[in-house]
Order: structure tokens, then C-alpha cells, then sequence
């Protein structure tokens, strides 16, 4: 049933859906639309809209702030393991970072499908009990006089961290402020670096 | 149950090691299996809670030393296989059609739901995670059991997991952020500024 | 440290399956590896904590899925890597042979020790294991850490593994034979008839 | 580094050999009088005598139960992994098994070396959790009034199991007895059946 080869897991894979197609479980046009959704569609640039718009508009970020769900829905995204969003916001007070250790809960409506580092045993692991010293191989260096937080998604509540906003983007639009905000950052192994 | 997906604090895995621009998918098996488990998941026959339950189940070493989406692929198996779907065409399944994919994505599974129950803890109790050991599905990490945190915010009432992928039954309870020290989590090597935020439903909990 | 080699209440892993008429040895590899184990412990490179903690260090998934003989395969090269004893020679290792094989088994290792240290706990004393989660060799097992028991007995001062693996320093320290009640670790669900008795160190004791 | 087929395996045992001794570290009739002696030499005959001599010697009992390691010393066995003995015995009120959950402690002198159930996962991770379910697997069922009460040999105390006596063995001598006594009662997952 494990079977590493990739010729066998692509065989494996193609045996199962030939069977429920053939049951009619299954539409294959369906399979091409939500692989589409995820591979093309869906992605952190969506959370990079809801951060740059909370960065420029100070009431749009106290309802982001408020009511996660509500104010990510007013740009569009909605849905599939964002039903219940949370945003946490990243201060010179605390440092909020994302992990999920039973599985690899994501916020996917706002960042997409998760990376393969989230998803595999050393974060999952590590980010619980060593945090800085992950945080440290991603390069970001947390003071001891800030509140290091983390949040392990254990229930449907799906988490986004808003990122301070860097310095030298004070006359930038949220458009361009968009284009800044890496994916990282957003589950809060990164900081936003000044343009 | 006690299992090796239940990562938290464990050590000897190395370094996280992130991959320089990733794509979306690694191989055509990895597209499919996404979206067979996907679409399956919409004909209804289990609940979310049962398949992540049914990944769970999965051999410790295999599940250790395989990717999330080999994960994945053993959980739709298994579930197949339990309800008896592989054997013969089972006709009522709901299909997700490809015109539908866009709404059905969109309106997801949102899992609070109403109770005439009031909660048990307000925000700024303290409440000890339980030493209890399921051998069923939880989502109460072995790192916090018998840790005592302070409730934060109260999440509203959700889906209970255990009961939900044992039986079925939403056995809806109220959901809880509930902050950790590190230092209780961990022991005094811990920096005293950091802490663990957990979501964990009543029975989870006890006054502490 | 939190490895894959601290399997005390792990779910997952299905039944015991004893073997009937086992040998000793499986194959002749194994015969190999164990001796040689033995035999390159008696030159004094690394104590028995150091080997077992190099056990330890076997990446988790490979842990599982090999057998313990394997385990004993990698412990041993890593040590022999570690000392950098494969490059080249080294002289004034002490060799054990043939004629003295015997008296070296039938002597062992004892590693009970004098101290001057008085104990800090005496049968009957309520004591918690500690929770702390130390990343080098350890012999506190997770599922007991912050957990009651009582101490039953004293067993003398006897080398401490946690010191004794991460620099070769034997730091003697009481060792207790401390009694846990299967529902103080398990929860309610355990028979209350039913006990568990760890041998712990002082160092991993608080009083309680 | 983690070859699972049989003969790399012993091609890797072999290399590995060779360079010891050509090295000067090991002398290969050192290891085979190593091997000798776990695979003829030593083994639970040598626990089941220390077992037969308590069962027919109240004096002896008292003495092994008092200090284990000096009670077996007294019939030669001795030393290695079984430099600190313990004798618990098993009676009407308190069933004793032995488990080693962090590696597979074993009482070489009075045992000789575990099987391979007590070394692997499911022993070492079911046995201090649900002890009566694994009993129930080896056919032994202990009753809810009787103690069960679980020995992890987490330091260098090194555990044996006097078993109870089976019934209609009044009049057997201690040779006898000995070969009534198995490894497994001596672990604790069996008792030993009346002849």
C-alpha cells in the first residue's frame, strides 16, 4: 500500500480514479476545475490583497481584526478551510506564528494549498517547542522582549498572520503594497523586508 | 489516539527545509489525489473528521516516511474500503459536477453550529488540558495534556471531533482559544516571553 | 530527547506478534552486528548511554521500520564516525579477546556508585516527574512527565544517563522506584487496580 | 544508511567487520565466543532454574526476593544486563509484567537476549497503556481484583518475574519445576500452566 516509486503511485493513482469515474463517483471534468482552482486561482495572493488593504485602510483592518471571516469574504475569498478566519496581527510586541501539529491545517481561501515544508514532521515537530530556532533558520530573528506566539491550528479555525508593515512604503498604494507580501510572512516564519 | 501524526514537540526531524519556488503540485499523481479526495469528500459517505481519522490510521512508520498527499491517498483507500465502495457501484452518492466545483468551493463546510448549552469557562479561567489518551480521533495534542493554560476568546460552538469521526455525530461543544506558557509546556529551558495558542473544545478541558 | 524511540503509550501499531520457536538470531548479519557492538563497547570509546542515545539519533520513520538489530547497526556506526575511528587506526584502544570474553560478560558494567548525597525523596514521598523535554539522551519517558507518583523504594545512587551520554560524566544521583497509578498517567479510563513503576532519577523528581 | 535488503545487510555487516579487525579493534574470535555464548550458553533455562529453586527453597525466595542480584549470583548467573536484579513476585493479588519503553532492557543473565516482540513498537508502546489488552494476546487474563502492575525498566534495574507455582506440581523436584518455566511467564505476559 506504501509504495514510493513514482510509477507506482501515478499508476495507483490512475487505477483509482478509472474505478470512480467508472462508478460514477466521480466527474473528471470536476477533478480538472478544483486542480485548476488551487494550482492557478487560489493562492497567497489573496491573503496579500486582504494585508495590503488592512495596511492602507485603518477601519477595513479593525473589521479584519474584529471578524476575520467576515472582512476576508467583503474581497471574494470564502470557503473551503476558511469557513472560521482569524487574523493575528504582528506588532513590536509579539510575533504571532502559524503551525498546525496533528495535520497540516491552512488557511487555503487566502494562501492556498500549503508548502511541503508546513505539511512535513520537522515544523509540524519544532514549531511548538523551538520556535525561535526555526524562526532563525527562515532567517528571522524574534528579540527575547517580544512575545513569540504560536498558534497550533487545532480546530477549524483557520489563522492568517497580518505582517508589519515595512518601512519606506509609507506613499505606496495597496496594489504595490500586494506585491510585497510573501506567502511566508504570512504564517509568520518571515518578516516583510523594507523594499 | 495516540499517534505519529501528533508531531508537536517531538524532536529528531531535522531541519525545516523549504523549497526554493515551489510549485503547486510535485507530480501528476499529486494533482489527482488531491482532487479525487476532494470530490469524494462531497458524496457525503464520511465526514471530514473521518478522513482525517482515516490518515491517521496509517502504519506510524509509513506515515513518517511518506509525503501529505501519500497521506492522503491511504485515507480515501481506507474510506473506500470501510464503506464498501470499491467492491460494487453504490448509487444515491452525491456527485460533484464540474459546474458546481466554483460554489461548492466557495460555500465550504463551516463547522460552528447553534447550542442551547452555555460554556463552561469564560475568558480568563484557567483550565487544565485533560490527561486523557483516546484511541480514537482527537485533536487534543499529547504536549498539552495536563497543562494548565487561561482561556482567551471563546470560539462559539463547533463540530466535536471524537464523536464526529466515531459515530457521525456533530455532538456540537463550545471551542476555546486557550494561551499556554511555553515554560508550562515545556519546562524552564523555555523563554518565559513565548506562549501556545490551542483551540480545544470543552471536554478537553477541566477548571484548573 | 522527544524520538521516535519513546514509544511508552503510543497507539498504531497493532498487535504483539510473538514469533513461535524464535532463534536466537535471524541471520547472520545480526549475529555480526550484536558481537561487534559488544565487542567495540569494551575498547572504551563511548559508555552504554552514549551508544543508546546514538540509537536514538537514527532519523524517526527509519527507526520504525527497521529492526532493532538495524538500530544497533547505525548506533554503532555512528559512534565509530563520531570518533573518527574508521579513518584511521588508533592505538591504545583495549581490545577484548577471545580468553577473556567470559570473565568480561560475567563481570558487566555496574553502574551503581557511591555518593555523598544524601536522597532527597524516602519511600511514601509524593513526587512529580518533571515536565521538562531535554533534547539530548534522557531516560524520563514522555508519559509520565508531570505526572504523581510515590516513591516505593530506594535503589541506590547510580550513573546518570542524561550527563553520563552528553559528556561521559557518570554525575551520580539517587535513583527511585516510583509508582504511578494507571489512571494518574492514562486518565479515567484506566482500571484503578492497575499500576505503573518507573525507575527515575532525582533530577527528573519534584517533590509534590 | 538504511538498507532494508538482506544482503546488503550483511555485505554492510561485513565490510564493517573486516575493518575492525583489520584496524585492530575487535578480535574475531572475540565475537564468536560473543555469539557462542547468547545463542547456546545463556537463556531462559537459566531463569527457570533460579525460578524452581525459589518455588522449592523458602529460605532461597526470601533471599531472592530480598536481593535479586545476590540470589542469582548464588547459581552463577551474573554480569552483564544483569548487574542490578529485581525479583517481583507474581501472587493472587498483583500480577508484575516487564517492558522496556525506551529501548529493550532485558535480563540477559537469567533471560538471555529478547525476542523480537519485546524489542518492537507495539510491546514497548501498549504495554504501560493497555497492559490487559495485551495480556488478553498472549491468552492471559488477569482479573479486574488483581494489581496489574507494570515494570518500565527505564535504568539499569534489570527485572525478573517469579511466576506463581502451578497447581499438582507438590511433589516435583527443582529440575522438574524448571522445565514447567517458560520466558514469557517470566516476562509476565503468560503464567505457567498446571502440568
Amino acid at each position: 500500500m506504501h509504495d514510493h516509486e513514482p510509477d507506482a503511485l501515478e499508476r495507483r493513482v490512475q487505477e483509482l480514479e478509472s474505478l470512480l469515474v467508472k462508478r460514477g463517483y466521480v466527474d473528471p471534468a470536476a477533478l480538472d476545475r478544483l486542480i485548476e482552482t488551487y494550482e492557478h486561482e487560489i493562492g497567497p495572493h489573496n491573503g496579500a490583497q486582504v494585508v495590503a488593504r488592512a495596511w492602507t485602510d485603518p477601519d477595513y483592518k479593525a473589521r479584519l481584526l474584529a471578524d476575520g471571516s467576515a472582512a476576508i469574504a467583503e474581497l471574494g475569498f470564502t470557503g473551503r478551510q476558511g469557513e472560521h478566519m482569524v487574523v493575528v496581527e504582528n506588532t513590536a510586541q509579539v510575533h504571532n506564528l502559524v503551525v498546525c501539529t496533528l495535520c497540516s491545517c491552512y488557511p487555503w481561501p487566502v494562501l492556498g494549498l500549503p508548502p511541503v515544508w508546513y505539511k512535513a514532521p520537522p515544523y509540524r515537530a519544532r514549531a511548538v517547542i523551538e520556535p525561535r530556532i526555526v524562526l532563525a533558520e527562515f532567517g528571522t530573528d524574534v528579540g527575547m522582549d517580544v512575545e513569540l506566539r504560536v498558534w497550533d491550528s487545532t480546530a477549524e479555525i483557520r489563522y492568517l498572520v497580518l505582517p508589519e508593515r515595512p518601512a519606506g512604503t509609507e506613499h505606496w498604494d495597496a496594489a504595490a503594497l500586494a506585491g510585497l507580501v510573501t506567502r511566508d510572512a504570512m504564517i509568520g516564519v518571515a518578516r516583510i523586508a523594507a523594499p | 489516539m495516540n499517534g505519529a501524526h501528533d508531531l508537536g514537540g517531538m524532536h529528531g526531524f531535522g531541519p525545516v527545509a523549504p523549497e526554493a519556488d515551489e510549485p503547486v503540485f510535485h507530480t501528476p499523481w499529486e494533482r489527482r489525489a488531491f482532487a479525487l479526495t476532494l470530490a469524494m469528500g462531497f458524496t457525503g459517505q464520511w465526514n471530514l473528521d473521518q478522513s482525517r481519522h482515516a490518515r491517521e490510521t496509517m502504519a506510524p512508520a509509513a506515515y513518517l516516511a511518506t509525503s501529505y498527499y501519500e497521506h492522503w491517498l491511504f485515507g480515501l483507500e481506507a474510506l473506500l474500503a470501510a464503506r464498501g465502495l470499491l467492491e460494487g457501484a453504490s448509487s444515491g452518492l452525491r456527485r460533484l459536477d464540474a459546474d458546481n466545483v466554483a460554489q461548492a468551493l466557495s460555500t465550504g463546510g463551516p463547522t460552528a453550529r447553534e447550542t442551547a448549552s452555555t460554556p463552561a469557562f469564560a475568558p480568563g479561567d484557567n483550565v487544565r488540558a485533560r490527561t486523557i489518551h483516546p484511541t480514537g480521533h482527537t485533536r487534543l495534542p499529547r504536549y498539552c495534556r495536563g497543562r494548565v493554560g487561561r482561556v482567551e476568546r471563546l470560539r462559539g460552538a463547533h463540530v466535536f471531533p471524537d464523536s464526529h469521526a466515531a459515530t457521525g455525530d456533530p455532538e456540537p461543544c463550545h471551542l476555546y482559544s486557550v494561551r499556554f506558557a511555553a515554560r508550562e509546556l515545556w519546562g524552564p529551558s523555555a523563554p518565559t516571553s513565548d506562549t501556545v495558542m490551542i483551540d480545544l473544545w470543552e471536554p478537553y478541558l477541566e477548571r484548573a
